[in-house]
């Protein structure tokens, strides 16, 4: 993020008021940025040097867009997300350590190893998933949300994904359903501008608001660089939907500052260094809440270096942590293929599995 | 023991596992006002009301994975395809959701869900609704697919599907609806998925099949035996699990086999159970095994060409004397 | 339809003028709409005595849709449908006799008696089938869009689904698209406000007009049981299409007389006969365009009559020739599976076919 | 002859294809204006256009459906699909639509089309992205496949493949596009379908193989060696047309077969080809056809779990040697 010095001071007005945040939730949701940050660092600097592998998409830039929506739901709601989801699993609950050690494919993993980068998941905290097909995780929220109506729960279920999701088939036949069955779902697109490398304009010919039209679901926009909007804004959306107000579309305006995955630049034809340069430097979502909290006198700049360096050591230990986890036993190959191996009859069929 | 047909066990499956168990609800196109498009679900909605027999839109993609979602969050969905050949605009869900979600999350999430409807041909439907679909889910691992072919291995299946804790894609026929049989009343009338049945015992040749087939083997069977040759017509049930004890004690007791499918042969079930006998008892093989499949064409409109493509009991027979060298 | 004699005279001035149809144009029309009811109906009997098999679909009721829709176009444009097509085909240029074959499963069928009602094929006339996956023809005609665009033509594809096609994730996919792309398509919704026994409005929160809004197509409603109506409003938007004008999306409201398909009851829990029974009564496209030829004096009963003997031979001429062309030949089992047959290698499996 | 890797052979054939035939284009996801995902479409876009190299939004069942019309109408597509673990979701219009257009139009329309991407497992991609997925292709009458090993014959085989008139599974190796070879410059290296390849001449054994496990064929059988034992490798090439007399050529000559392939082993391509051999070399075999898969599990992410998951030469050898009785 761009240095403090170099920015100039905010109004002198306490945003916080105008959103109904705490100082000690502002803070909290800098301490949760900053973590996010550098703990996507740090996952970068494991995929360099051969730690992680497949593929690993950052989160960095997106960490007002995650705080923001995640921090007000409860611990009973739901969340699920697309495969760009490490920092959206530690906003519900999991620990930096597991997600890191999935990262690496240890045994400690959320998912024991087996899942990587795509697919943390934790049934414990509600999260859900890491899905890798485009879309894919979009029906099944909303089943998730079926089932929290059926049960006559209370709960929500806010599931993200990006702008390019919206042109897969099956997104708009989970909004139809969400719609006529009046489920507790909370539509989020990620929106960064870009699906990869291609840019929102070059696939849509309209804009992002228009996308759950056919489906008469309301949408908002909101700006997910801006935490403290985004949270007030969420805050406000899980209270329309908890207990049957019928689901939400969200276009959470926000920018990636990396490359689409570890492996993809994070600029070239499809969008020039100097946007992505311009975002970093007057879209950061830290640089954005540290100007406010310093305006409204909540925090100074040796207060955010002692946050800074917490987040770095959380991260650091997550690496640690991973580092010295085993990897799975060889017997995991074949295990949790079946939740029911049946007492007869063969299930797996190459002769090495057991049946 | 009541004579009731296919459809009726069915829906005795339906509603006793609905009654026994108040997260199993039906999901698909029709099922709920229009009792279902072959009237599988009739009665259920007046019994369980709308949220556990519900009408989807014609979303195939959407409403699976809405299914698939709601297993993950605890519920046991099943999910009615108004035929499988629909179900390919949904298999994405099937195959990269539902089949491959328990090994991702490293069991954190039992996928109980059953997918049904008929597969393969009926009357004259043509290309895009004839054909039978069982190697798109078998191929697989996470996947359990279940064939049963008579009205009391319907409802006895059908029960084990729904309280199995794993997706199963359970295998209907569109021609096998109308069919009587007699079935157990009993509630808790089980079949253990895995089980394969020896629906005729003969001992000179072993047709082994799955599914509508059954009929046609049983018709090949009956007929050989007045050439005095004598099959095992053996019903797999479901395809995975295997039985494949089963299989290997008929083909020891005959060693001669032909599998007879209603579906296409390349990588056919057929060609799975070919290779596994043979390796398993290459030895016990006095012929090559045969194989009876559909014609290797998409199903054509006109009666008389459909009813060249389909595998008949002539066919059968002509591979059974061929395995005897008769 | 409902006896000429019990309904009320129409008003004097000539509707036609107002959609600028000349009295030929529209007694051909009529020539048309009667014939259509009169195919489907011998349709009918061929199924109900055994000729017809699989599913049927016939389109009593929708003539108006199918004639209005299909008349202004060249014969170089496309049509393409799903499995209600019979008359759409005849509207294209497939003789009767051809379809009426099809139907039956004979060798002179319009696809050789492999496809059947569901599948009607006619590459010379442009009629593009017959598709049996609901939804699964609106990419397809996308595709043929873009075949018209790539070679720089200015011929149009009329594509027809079902209102219960709109929930497919296809459908929103390919308008995507074609939106993006300006292509030469009209996706024309024969809205018969049910799909089989489901009402739209129970499977959409929302109206037919807001499916394309996402897409920024321009959607527009026309009454398909008012053919006048319906052909001045395809003219117009063939011409705006033509050349470059993007994509339309069309709300043509219809109604079905007969059940979904030959095993479907009429009406039931889903459609009360009462309704049925209505828009027989008021709303049939047949009756409709009769009352406005009568009342302009463009035409009599005697002269109707004379048309409807017209229409009844031609159907049964159709059905005499399905009746007497030959069922394929069993060499044709293994005909058309590949349009080339390699030098080298086994294309078949099952020991029958060739190779 | 050029020494290039297996992404330059494929873009050399896309090069020579849309120069030679201007109703050629290509469409997918990223293929123009990021040169493909894998670069495959490297320079395409400047060369010819954006109608003819053109990037799709991402919706798998809409551009493969457009693409199938697009063939419909005489246009002659090349579809990527950034691997074949996405098309999962356009399978349907790969199946119901190319696949039987041809037949259900009684031959009014040729489909020429190619569906082209990766297949199968990479590094460490983990269950949604690693499906080997042949035999969702090559099960359907009306689908060719084709899985080239070697730059030349990635480049000699999608040459073909975009000539055919038919719908051509195309399915490449993401860890093959940096495989070297030698690659023949003539723009008329046209290898023809149905072509079996014997990549390794041995007399011992026959590895029958295609894809990417042909290198781990050879690997196999050049660690054989050292033991005296000489493997024939036969690449497949393609799977359907299906060079039965390749195969059973080699299988005379050694008795003894091990099939090899990257998939899961339900209904796979092996078990079709097994079930071919001893259907029609029963008497020439000496020991039962073994086969080397894929564990049957979703492939897992952590390393050490899908290095053992992958078929590898050691478990070649050990099935070698088992049919050999060593
Ligand atoms: C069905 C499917 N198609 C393609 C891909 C490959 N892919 C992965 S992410 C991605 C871009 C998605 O962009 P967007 O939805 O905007 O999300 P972002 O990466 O920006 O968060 C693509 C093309 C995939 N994983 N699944
Ligand atoms: C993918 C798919 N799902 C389900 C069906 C079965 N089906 C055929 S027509 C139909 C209803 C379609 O209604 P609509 O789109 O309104 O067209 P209409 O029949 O009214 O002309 C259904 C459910 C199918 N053919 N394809
Ligand atoms: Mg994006
Ligand atoms: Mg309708």
């Amino acid at each position: 993020m761009a240095d403090a010095t170099t920015k100039k001071k905010g109004a002198k007005t306490d945003v916080l008021k105008q959103y109904g945040v705490s100082p000690e939730l502002a803070l909290d949701m800098m301490r949760d940025m900053l973590l996010y940050r550098r703990f996507e660092e740090k996952a970068e600097e494991g995929y360099a040097i051969g730690k992680i592998g497949g593929f690993c998409h950052l989160h960095i830039g997106q960490e007002g867009a995650c705080v923001g929506s995640i921090k007000p739901l409860r611990p009973d709601d739901y969340v699920m997300s697309a495969y760009r989801e490490h920092t959206q699993a530690i906003a519900k609950g999991v620990t930096p350590n597991a997600v890191m050690a999935e990262l690496y494919g240890k045994a400690d993993g959320a998912s024991g190893g087996k899942g990587g980068s795509m697919h943390i998941f934790d049934a414990e905290v509600r999260f859900m998933g890491g899905h890798g097909i485009v879309g894919g995780q979009v029906p099944l929220a909303t089943g998730i949300a079926w089932k929290i109506k059926y049960r006559k729960e209370d709960s929500v279920v806010i599931v993200y994904m990006g702008d390019a999701a919206v042109n897969q088939g099956g997104f708009h036949e989970a909004l139809n359903m969400a719609a006529i069955w009046d489920l507790p779902a909370i539509y989020v697109v990620e929106n960064n501008e870009y699906g990869m490398g291609t840019a929102f304009s070059r696939v849509s010919k309209t804009d992002m608001t228009t996308k759950a039209l056919p489906y008469g679901i309301p949408c908002s926009t909101v700006d997910g660089q801006d935490v403290l909007a985004t949270y007030a804004h969420f805050r406000g959306l899980a209270e329309e939907v908890r207990g049957g107000g019928g689901p939400r579309f969200v276009n959470l305006q926000t920018y990636r500052f990396r490359g689409h995955s570890m492996s993809d630049p994070v600029s070239g034809t499809y969008r020039p260094t100097k946007e992505v340069e311009q975002k970093k430097a007057e879209h950061d979502p830290i640089v954005t809440l540290r100007e406010q909290l310093f305006a409204a006198g909540h925090l100074d700049q040796d207060g955010l270096e002692v946050m800074d360096q917490e987040a770095r050591k959380i991260a650091q230990d997550a690496a640690d942590f991973a580092e010295n986890s085993p990897p799975p036993d060889a017997s995991q190959l074949y295990a949790h293929v079946w939740a029911e191996i049946n007492a007869n009859g063969r299930l797996f069929f190459d002769g090495r599995g057991e049946h | 023991m009541a004579v009731i047909t296919y459809r009726e066990a069915l829906n005795q499956a339906l509603h006793e596992e609905m009654a026994r168990d108040p997260d199993v609800f039906l999901m698909g196109e029709e099922v709920a006002q229009y009792d279902g498009a072959y009237k599988v679900s009739k009665g259920l909605l007046a019994e369980y009301g709308d949220m556990r027999v519900v009408d989807s839109p014609i979303s195939e993609l959407g409403f699976t994975g809405l299914c698939v979602g709601a297993s993950m969050a605890g519920l046991r969905p099943v999910v009615e395809f108004m035929t499988f050949n629909f179900a390919f605009l949904a298999i994405d869900q099937v195959i990269n959701s539902a089949a491959k979600m328990y090994y991702m999350s490293e069991g954190q999430f039992p996928m109980p869900i059953v997918f049904r409807g008929p597969t393969g041909g009926a009357l004259q439907l043509s290309a895009q609704h004839s054909q039978a679909c069982e190697t798109y889910y078998s191929h697989a691992p996470g996947c359990k697919v279940v064939t049963p072919a008579t009205p009391a291995d319907a409802k006895g299946l059908l029960k084990a599907s729904i309280r199995d804790n794993d997706p199963v894609a359970f295998m209907e026929g569109e021609l096998l609806y109308n069919l009587k049989g007699e079935v157990p009343e009993d509630d808790d009338y089980v079949i253990p998925l895995g089980v394969a049945d020896l629906k005729n015992e003969g001992g000179d040749v072993s047709i082994v099949t799955h599914g509508k087939m059954v009929h046609v083997a049983l018709q090949a069977a009956s007929k050989l035996e007045k050439d005095g040759i004598y099959a095992d017509v053996l019903d797999l049930r479901t395809i995975r699990p295997l039985d494949m004890d089963a299989i290997l004690t008929t083909v020891r007791k005959t060693n001669r086999v032909v599998y007879l499918e209603e579906g296409w042969p390349y990588a056919g079930t057929g060609a799975q159970i070919v290779s596994m006998i043979q390796e398993e008892a290459f030895d016990d093989l006095d012929a090559p095994i045969l194989r009876v499949t559909q014609a290797d064409v998409p199903m054509p409109y006109a009666k008389n060409l459909e009813l060249l493509a389909k595998p008949s009991a002539e066919r059968v027979i002509e591979a059974c004397k061929k395995v005897l060298y008769r």
